[in-house]
Protein backbone atom coordinates (compact mmCIF):
# COMPACT_ATOMS: atom_id res chain seq x y z
CA UNK A 1 0.00 0.00 0.00
CA UNK A 2 1.42 3.44 -0.96
CA UNK A 3 0.43 6.67 0.67
CA UNK A 4 -0.65 8.86 -2.26
CA UNK A 5 -1.84 12.47 -2.58
CA UNK A 6 -4.41 12.94 -5.13
CA UNK A 7 -5.13 16.83 -6.87
CA UNK A 8 -8.58 17.20 -8.23
CA UNK A 9 -9.02 20.44 -10.64
CA UNK A 10 -12.29 21.77 -12.30
CA UNK A 11 -15.18 19.00 -13.07
CA UNK A 12 -13.22 16.14 -10.79
CA UNK A 13 -12.79 18.50 -7.92
CA UNK A 14 -16.43 19.15 -8.27
CA UNK A 15 -17.44 15.42 -8.23
CA UNK A 16 -15.09 14.94 -5.23
CA UNK A 17 -15.94 18.08 -3.29
CA UNK A 18 -12.51 18.94 -2.34
CA UNK A 19 -9.22 19.92 -3.80
CA UNK A 20 -7.01 17.58 -2.94
CA UNK A 21 -6.85 14.45 -0.12
CA UNK A 22 -4.31 11.45 0.76
CA UNK A 23 -5.12 8.10 0.65
CA UNK A 24 -3.86 4.85 1.10
CA UNK A 25 -3.72 2.57 -1.91
CA UNK A 26 -2.86 -0.12 -3.87
CA UNK A 27 -1.35 1.63 -6.88
CA UNK A 28 1.01 0.67 -9.15
CA UNK A 29 0.57 3.02 -11.78
CA UNK A 30 -1.07 6.50 -12.36
CA UNK A 31 -4.29 5.05 -14.04
CA UNK A 32 -5.13 2.83 -11.18
CA UNK A 33 -5.10 6.27 -8.70
CA UNK A 34 -7.63 7.48 -11.63
CA UNK A 35 -9.76 4.28 -11.19
CA UNK A 36 -9.44 4.26 -7.56
CA UNK A 37 -10.62 7.73 -7.19
CA UNK A 38 -12.93 7.72 -9.49
CA UNK A 39 -14.48 4.44 -8.35
CA UNK A 40 -14.77 6.94 -5.11
CA UNK A 41 -16.33 10.09 -6.30
CA UNK A 42 -18.68 8.64 -8.91
CA UNK A 43 -16.92 10.02 -12.03
CA UNK A 44 -17.43 8.43 -15.24
CA UNK A 45 -15.00 10.07 -17.35
CA UNK A 46 -12.92 7.42 -19.12
CA UNK A 47 -9.44 8.18 -18.85
CA UNK A 48 -8.52 8.84 -22.31
CA UNK A 49 -9.87 12.57 -22.67
CA UNK A 50 -7.72 12.91 -19.39
CA UNK A 51 -4.21 14.17 -18.56
CA UNK A 52 -1.88 12.85 -15.43
CA UNK A 53 0.64 14.63 -13.55
CA UNK A 54 3.02 13.27 -11.01
CA UNK A 55 4.76 15.57 -8.51
CA UNK A 56 4.23 18.44 -11.01
CA UNK A 57 5.49 16.62 -14.22
CA UNK A 58 2.94 15.49 -16.89
CA UNK A 59 3.03 11.99 -16.73
CA UNK A 60 1.66 8.86 -18.73
CA UNK A 61 -1.47 6.35 -17.58
CA UNK A 62 1.09 3.74 -17.20
CA UNK A 63 3.94 5.67 -15.39
CA UNK A 64 4.41 4.11 -11.86
CA UNK A 65 3.70 5.87 -8.61
CA UNK A 66 5.73 5.56 -5.27
CA UNK A 67 4.74 6.09 -1.92
CA UNK A 68 4.43 9.68 -1.44
CA UNK A 69 3.53 10.69 -4.47
CA UNK A 70 1.47 13.68 -6.23
CA UNK A 71 -1.21 12.45 -8.48
CA UNK A 72 -2.79 15.74 -10.31
CA UNK A 73 -5.81 14.79 -12.11
CA UNK A 74 -6.77 17.06 -15.01
CA UNK A 75 -9.98 16.52 -17.40
CA UNK A 76 -9.64 17.12 -20.55
CA UNK A 77 -8.63 20.69 -21.24
CA UNK A 78 -10.43 23.72 -22.66
CA UNK A 79 -7.97 26.48 -23.15
CA UNK A 80 -8.45 29.48 -25.24
CA UNK B 1 6.98 34.08 -23.17
CA UNK B 2 3.91 32.72 -22.01
CA UNK B 3 2.34 34.19 -19.00
CA UNK B 4 -1.03 33.52 -17.75
CA UNK B 5 -3.36 36.14 -15.78
CA UNK B 6 -6.58 37.62 -14.07
CA UNK B 7 -5.88 41.16 -15.48
CA UNK B 8 -7.56 42.40 -18.81
CA UNK B 9 -4.91 41.10 -21.63
CA UNK B 10 -3.38 44.46 -23.42
CA UNK B 11 -2.91 43.27 -27.11
CA UNK B 12 -1.06 46.94 -28.18
CA UNK B 13 1.18 46.21 -25.43
CA UNK B 14 2.01 42.53 -26.31
CA UNK B 15 2.60 43.03 -29.99
CA UNK B 16 5.65 45.62 -29.04
CA UNK B 17 7.68 42.77 -27.50
CA UNK B 18 7.99 41.23 -30.85
CA UNK B 19 9.11 43.79 -32.63
CA UNK B 20 12.26 43.63 -34.42
CA UNK B 21 14.20 44.80 -37.06
CA UNK B 22 14.25 41.80 -39.35
CA UNK B 23 10.73 40.79 -38.68
CA UNK B 24 8.88 41.64 -41.64
CA UNK B 25 5.30 39.60 -40.76
CA UNK B 26 3.59 39.74 -37.66
CA UNK B 27 0.43 37.63 -36.60
CA UNK B 28 -1.80 37.24 -34.29
CA UNK B 29 -4.49 35.50 -32.85
CA UNK B 30 -7.19 36.34 -29.97
CA UNK B 31 -9.65 34.09 -28.83
CA UNK B 32 -12.88 36.18 -27.64
CA UNK B 33 -15.69 35.51 -24.97
CA UNK B 34 -18.77 34.86 -27.46
CA UNK B 35 -22.24 34.72 -26.61
CA UNK B 36 -22.91 30.65 -27.71
CA UNK B 37 -21.73 27.84 -27.77
CA UNK B 38 -23.49 24.74 -29.09
CA UNK B 39 -26.86 26.45 -29.09
CA UNK B 40 -26.53 27.40 -25.38
CA UNK B 41 -27.08 30.96 -25.21
CA UNK B 42 -24.08 31.72 -22.60
CA UNK B 43 -23.62 34.51 -19.82
CA UNK B 44 -19.88 34.67 -19.28
CA UNK B 45 -16.71 32.14 -18.99
CA UNK B 46 -14.80 31.27 -15.89
CA UNK B 47 -11.62 30.06 -16.37
CA UNK B 48 -9.32 27.67 -14.21
CA UNK B 49 -5.93 26.85 -15.02
CA UNK B 50 -3.01 25.04 -13.14
CA UNK B 51 -0.32 27.63 -13.48
CA UNK B 52 2.79 25.80 -12.47
CA UNK B 53 2.01 23.13 -14.99
CA UNK B 54 0.09 25.53 -17.70
CA UNK B 55 3.66 27.74 -17.93
CA UNK B 56 5.38 24.77 -18.75
CA UNK B 57 3.79 23.37 -20.92
CA UNK B 58 3.16 26.56 -22.51
CA UNK B 59 7.09 27.02 -23.04
CA UNK B 60 7.54 23.90 -24.52
CA UNK B 61 4.82 24.79 -27.14
CA UNK B 62 6.51 28.15 -27.71
CA UNK B 63 9.96 26.12 -28.55
CA UNK B 64 8.67 24.09 -30.19
CA UNK B 65 7.34 26.62 -32.90
CA UNK B 66 10.90 28.63 -32.70
CA UNK B 67 12.84 25.22 -33.39
CA UNK B 68 10.73 24.51 -36.52
CA UNK B 69 10.36 28.51 -37.60
CA UNK B 70 13.91 30.06 -37.11
CA UNK B 71 14.10 33.73 -36.26
CA UNK B 72 10.46 33.49 -34.52
CA UNK B 73 9.21 35.81 -32.18
CA UNK B 74 6.24 34.12 -29.94
CA UNK B 75 4.42 35.21 -27.29
CA UNK B 76 1.39 33.92 -25.33
CA UNK B 77 -1.11 34.99 -22.59
CA UNK B 78 -3.94 33.24 -21.26
CA UNK B 79 -6.43 35.00 -19.15
CA UNK B 80 -7.85 32.78 -15.93
CA UNK B 81 -11.04 34.07 -13.77
CA UNK B 82 -14.36 35.43 -14.79
CA UNK B 83 -14.86 36.91 -17.93
CA UNK B 84 -17.77 38.57 -19.98
CA UNK B 85 -18.25 38.41 -23.50
CA UNK B 86 -16.40 40.29 -25.80
CA UNK B 87 -13.26 39.56 -23.55
CA UNK B 88 -9.98 38.11 -24.71
CA UNK B 89 -9.24 34.79 -23.33
CA UNK B 90 -6.27 33.88 -24.69
CA UNK B 91 -3.09 36.05 -27.50
CA UNK B 92 -0.86 34.71 -29.60
CA UNK B 93 1.23 36.80 -31.45
CA UNK B 94 4.43 35.97 -33.32
CA UNK B 95 6.84 38.08 -35.77
CA UNK B 96 9.10 36.66 -38.01
CA UNK B 97 10.89 37.81 -41.69
CA UNK B 98 8.30 36.38 -43.72
CA UNK B 99 4.39 36.27 -43.51
CA UNK B 100 4.52 32.15 -44.25
CA UNK B 101 5.97 30.93 -41.07
CA UNK B 102 4.26 33.98 -38.97
CA UNK B 103 1.07 32.43 -39.95
CA UNK B 104 1.90 28.83 -39.59
CA UNK B 105 3.41 29.56 -36.35
CA UNK B 106 0.68 31.10 -34.81
CA UNK B 107 -1.51 28.07 -35.83
CA UNK B 108 0.30 25.83 -34.30
CA UNK B 109 0.72 27.54 -31.03
CA UNK B 110 -3.17 28.12 -30.38
CA UNK B 111 -3.94 24.72 -31.58
CA UNK B 112 -1.58 23.29 -28.88
CA UNK B 113 -2.10 25.60 -26.34
CA UNK B 114 -5.92 24.72 -26.47
CA UNK B 115 -5.03 20.59 -26.40
CA UNK B 116 -2.06 20.37 -24.14
CA UNK B 117 -2.64 22.98 -21.39
CA UNK B 118 -4.25 22.53 -17.71
CA UNK B 119 -6.68 24.84 -18.46
CA UNK B 120 -10.76 24.47 -17.88
CA UNK B 121 -13.45 26.82 -18.83
CA UNK B 122 -17.19 26.81 -17.52
CA UNK B 123 -20.15 28.07 -19.24
CA UNK B 124 -22.50 29.97 -17.36
CA UNK B 125 -25.78 30.03 -19.43
CA UNK B 126 -28.70 32.22 -19.92
CA UNK B 127 -31.34 29.96 -18.20
CA UNK B 128 -29.23 29.29 -14.89
CA UNK B 129 -26.76 26.70 -15.49
CA UNK B 130 -23.62 25.88 -15.67
CA UNK B 131 -21.09 23.59 -17.25
CA UNK B 132 -18.01 22.70 -17.81
CA UNK B 133 -16.54 22.54 -21.76
CA UNK B 134 -15.16 19.58 -23.01
CA UNK B 135 -12.02 19.30 -24.58
CA UNK B 136 -11.83 20.75 -28.40
CA UNK B 137 -10.56 16.85 -29.55
CA UNK B 138 -13.37 15.73 -27.30
CA UNK B 139 -15.93 17.65 -29.16
CA UNK B 140 -16.73 21.27 -29.86
CA UNK B 141 -14.24 23.67 -31.50
CA UNK B 142 -13.92 27.04 -30.28
CA UNK C 1 -13.56 47.72 -44.86
CA UNK C 2 -10.77 49.03 -46.46
CA UNK C 3 -8.91 51.97 -46.14
CA UNK C 4 -5.27 53.92 -47.77
CA UNK C 5 -3.77 56.33 -45.30
CA UNK C 6 -0.69 58.47 -45.01
CA UNK C 7 -1.29 58.26 -40.92
CA UNK C 8 0.18 55.75 -38.84
CA UNK C 9 -1.64 52.60 -38.14
CA UNK C 10 -3.27 51.97 -34.83
CA UNK C 11 -4.08 47.93 -34.21
CA UNK C 12 -6.07 48.13 -31.27
CA UNK C 13 -8.32 50.36 -32.69
CA UNK C 14 -8.92 48.62 -35.64
CA UNK C 15 -9.47 45.50 -33.83
CA UNK C 16 -12.21 47.10 -32.02
CA UNK C 17 -13.89 47.85 -35.04
CA UNK C 18 -14.58 43.58 -34.88
CA UNK C 19 -16.03 43.42 -32.13
CA UNK C 20 -18.81 41.06 -32.37
CA UNK C 21 -20.83 38.85 -29.41
CA UNK C 22 -21.02 36.00 -31.45
CA UNK C 23 -17.19 36.28 -32.48
CA UNK C 24 -15.41 33.54 -30.64
CA UNK C 25 -11.79 34.18 -32.79
CA UNK C 26 -9.92 37.11 -34.26
CA UNK C 27 -6.51 36.63 -36.13
CA UNK C 28 -5.06 39.57 -37.89
CA UNK C 29 -1.88 40.04 -40.27
CA UNK C 30 0.70 42.68 -40.01
CA UNK C 31 3.62 43.58 -42.89
CA UNK C 32 6.14 45.79 -40.86
CA UNK C 33 9.38 47.12 -42.76
CA UNK C 34 12.08 45.11 -41.86
CA UNK C 35 16.06 45.88 -42.66
CA UNK C 36 16.96 43.94 -44.89
CA UNK C 37 15.47 42.56 -48.32
CA UNK C 38 17.04 40.08 -50.63
CA UNK C 39 20.74 40.90 -49.23
CA UNK C 40 20.26 44.76 -49.27
CA UNK C 41 20.26 46.68 -46.22
CA UNK C 42 17.33 48.99 -46.20
CA UNK C 43 16.88 51.93 -44.68
CA UNK C 44 12.83 53.45 -45.14
CA UNK C 45 10.19 52.28 -47.78
CA UNK C 46 8.11 54.79 -49.94
CA UNK C 47 4.54 53.56 -50.82
CA UNK C 48 2.80 54.66 -53.51
CA UNK C 49 -1.45 53.27 -54.33
CA UNK C 50 -3.46 54.32 -56.93
CA UNK C 51 -6.37 55.18 -54.64
CA UNK C 52 -9.53 54.55 -56.73
CA UNK C 53 -8.83 51.38 -57.90
CA UNK C 54 -6.96 49.95 -54.47
CA UNK C 55 -10.08 50.62 -53.15
CA UNK C 56 -12.34 49.17 -55.75
CA UNK C 57 -10.38 45.93 -55.80
CA UNK C 58 -10.09 46.10 -51.82
CA UNK C 59 -13.32 45.62 -51.21
CA UNK C 60 -13.71 43.19 -54.36
CA UNK C 61 -11.27 40.87 -51.74
CA UNK C 62 -13.39 41.22 -48.85
CA UNK C 63 -16.15 41.16 -50.24
CA UNK C 64 -14.95 37.43 -52.13
CA UNK C 65 -13.91 36.69 -48.16
CA UNK C 66 -16.86 37.02 -46.58
CA UNK C 67 -19.08 34.82 -49.43
CA UNK C 68 -16.84 32.32 -48.53
CA UNK C 69 -16.65 32.21 -44.96
CA UNK C 70 -20.03 33.83 -43.45
CA UNK C 71 -20.22 36.00 -40.11
CA UNK C 72 -17.08 36.98 -40.93
CA UNK C 73 -15.81 40.61 -40.15
CA UNK C 74 -12.97 41.96 -41.82
CA UNK C 75 -11.05 44.97 -42.04
CA UNK C 76 -7.97 46.46 -44.15
CA UNK C 77 -5.70 49.12 -43.81
CA UNK C 78 -2.96 50.01 -46.44
CA UNK C 79 -0.49 52.91 -45.53
CA UNK C 80 1.32 54.98 -48.24
CA UNK C 81 4.03 57.49 -48.34
CA UNK C 82 7.46 57.16 -46.31
CA UNK C 83 8.35 54.44 -44.11
CA UNK C 84 10.88 53.71 -41.80
CA UNK C 85 11.92 50.68 -40.31
CA UNK C 86 9.51 48.85 -37.81
CA UNK C 87 6.76 50.55 -39.10
CA UNK C 88 3.12 49.06 -40.11
CA UNK C 89 2.76 48.95 -43.68
CA UNK C 90 -0.59 46.86 -43.94
CA UNK C 91 -2.96 45.55 -41.24
CA UNK C 92 -5.80 43.21 -42.09
CA UNK C 93 -8.28 41.70 -39.14
CA UNK C 94 -10.87 39.07 -39.51
CA UNK C 95 -13.49 37.53 -36.40
CA UNK C 96 -15.21 34.98 -36.58
CA UNK C 97 -17.22 32.25 -34.76
CA UNK C 98 -14.41 29.75 -35.37
CA UNK C 99 -10.57 30.04 -35.65
CA UNK C 100 -10.39 27.80 -39.39
CA UNK C 101 -12.28 30.39 -40.79
CA UNK C 102 -10.51 33.73 -38.98
CA UNK C 103 -6.88 32.32 -40.11
CA UNK C 104 -8.16 31.11 -43.65
CA UNK C 105 -9.69 34.39 -44.13
CA UNK C 106 -6.76 36.43 -42.91
CA UNK C 107 -4.54 34.28 -44.69
CA UNK C 108 -6.77 34.86 -48.14
CA UNK C 109 -7.00 38.79 -47.76
CA UNK C 110 -3.12 39.47 -47.44
CA UNK C 111 -2.30 37.34 -49.74
CA UNK C 112 -5.03 38.76 -52.28
CA UNK C 113 -3.56 42.39 -51.37
CA UNK C 114 -0.15 41.70 -52.27
CA UNK C 115 -1.20 40.58 -56.06
CA UNK C 116 -4.14 42.58 -56.48
CA UNK C 117 -4.21 45.87 -55.19
CA UNK C 118 -2.20 48.62 -57.31
CA UNK C 119 0.36 49.90 -54.80
CA UNK C 120 4.64 49.99 -55.46
CA UNK C 121 7.56 50.48 -52.87
CA UNK C 122 10.63 51.57 -53.38
CA UNK C 123 12.98 50.53 -51.51
CA UNK C 124 15.60 53.24 -50.23
CA UNK C 125 19.02 51.22 -49.24
CA UNK C 126 21.81 51.91 -47.06
CA UNK C 127 23.80 51.98 -49.56
CA UNK C 128 22.14 55.13 -51.20
CA UNK C 129 20.33 53.35 -54.25
CA UNK C 130 16.71 52.84 -54.65
CA UNK C 131 14.78 50.67 -56.48
CA UNK C 132 11.24 49.54 -57.08
CA UNK C 133 10.07 46.27 -55.62
CA UNK C 134 8.81 43.41 -57.59
CA UNK C 135 5.69 42.05 -57.39
CA UNK C 136 5.03 39.07 -55.39
CA UNK C 137 4.50 36.10 -57.72
CA UNK C 138 7.28 37.85 -59.89
CA UNK C 139 10.07 37.41 -57.16
CA UNK C 140 10.62 37.95 -53.30
CA UNK C 141 8.08 37.18 -50.77
CA UNK C 142 7.31 39.65 -48.33
CA UNK D 1 -6.56 56.88 -85.17
CA UNK D 2 -7.16 57.33 -81.42
CA UNK D 3 -6.75 60.25 -78.89
CA UNK D 4 -5.77 58.31 -75.67
CA UNK D 5 -4.63 59.60 -72.28
CA UNK D 6 -2.01 57.53 -70.50
CA UNK D 7 -1.22 57.27 -66.68
CA UNK D 8 1.72 56.30 -66.12
CA UNK D 9 2.73 54.83 -62.09
CA UNK D 10 5.46 53.68 -60.12
CA UNK D 11 8.57 52.78 -62.60
CA UNK D 12 6.63 53.52 -65.36
CA UNK D 13 6.17 57.21 -64.03
CA UNK D 14 9.99 57.24 -63.98
CA UNK D 15 10.93 55.66 -67.17
CA UNK D 16 7.96 58.24 -68.97
CA UNK D 17 9.29 60.96 -66.60
CA UNK D 18 5.70 62.52 -66.85
CA UNK D 19 2.20 61.38 -64.67
CA UNK D 20 0.41 61.49 -67.51
CA UNK D 21 0.28 62.14 -71.44
CA UNK D 22 -2.28 62.48 -74.15
CA UNK D 23 -1.29 60.42 -77.76
CA UNK D 24 -3.01 60.10 -81.00
CA UNK D 25 -2.40 56.25 -81.90
CA UNK D 26 -3.56 53.80 -83.87
CA UNK D 27 -4.60 51.06 -81.23
CA UNK D 28 -7.14 48.79 -80.82
CA UNK D 29 -6.83 47.14 -77.37
CA UNK D 30 -5.06 48.01 -74.36
CA UNK D 31 -1.64 45.96 -75.08
CA UNK D 32 -1.19 48.45 -78.16
CA UNK D 33 -1.51 51.56 -75.99
CA UNK D 34 1.50 49.19 -74.00
CA UNK D 35 3.32 49.01 -76.23
CA UNK D 36 3.52 52.18 -78.16
CA UNK D 37 4.48 53.90 -74.52
CA UNK D 38 7.19 50.97 -73.63
CA UNK D 39 8.91 51.93 -77.06
CA UNK D 40 8.17 55.62 -76.84
CA UNK D 41 9.78 55.44 -73.06
CA UNK D 42 12.43 52.71 -73.66
CA UNK D 43 11.05 50.36 -71.20
CA UNK D 44 11.71 46.55 -71.10
CA UNK D 45 9.27 45.63 -68.68
CA UNK D 46 7.15 42.64 -70.32
CA UNK D 47 3.20 42.78 -70.07
CA UNK D 48 2.58 39.81 -68.31
CA UNK D 49 3.61 41.18 -64.82
CA UNK D 50 1.86 44.32 -65.39
CA UNK D 51 -2.02 45.29 -65.32
CA UNK D 52 -4.05 47.78 -67.31
CA UNK D 53 -7.26 49.63 -66.13
CA UNK D 54 -9.12 51.29 -68.44
CA UNK D 55 -11.34 54.49 -67.05
CA UNK D 56 -11.33 53.71 -63.81
CA UNK D 57 -12.18 50.20 -64.36
CA UNK D 58 -9.64 46.89 -63.99
CA UNK D 59 -9.36 45.55 -68.12
CA UNK D 60 -7.82 42.73 -70.03
CA UNK D 61 -4.68 43.84 -72.16
CA UNK D 62 -7.08 42.63 -74.80
CA UNK D 63 -10.09 45.14 -73.83
CA UNK D 64 -10.64 47.53 -76.34
CA UNK D 65 -9.83 51.07 -76.49
CA UNK D 66 -11.73 53.89 -77.77
CA UNK D 67 -11.14 57.63 -78.98
CA UNK D 68 -11.22 59.70 -75.55
CA UNK D 69 -10.66 56.74 -73.24
CA UNK D 70 -7.70 56.98 -70.02
CA UNK D 71 -5.56 53.96 -69.97
CA UNK D 72 -3.50 53.67 -66.47
CA UNK D 73 -0.57 51.39 -66.54
CA UNK D 74 0.50 49.33 -63.57
CA UNK D 75 3.70 47.91 -63.26
CA UNK D 76 4.25 44.83 -61.16
CA UNK D 77 2.34 45.43 -57.78
CA UNK D 78 3.94 45.09 -54.65
CA UNK D 79 1.53 45.93 -51.78
CA UNK D 80 1.87 44.92 -48.34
Amino acid sequence: MKTITVRYFAVFREHAGLDEETLTLDAQSAVDVFVATRDRHGSAEPSGHCKVAINDVMADWDSPVNDGDTVLLFPPVAGG
Amino acid sequence: MISITSDVIDPDLLRRTLFDPGAGAFTSFEGWIRNENEGHSVLRLEYEAYEPLALTEGRSILTEAQDRFPHLHAHCVHRIGLLEIGECAVWVGVSSPHRDEAFLACRYIIDQIKIRLPIWKKEHYADGHSGWVNCERCGSHA
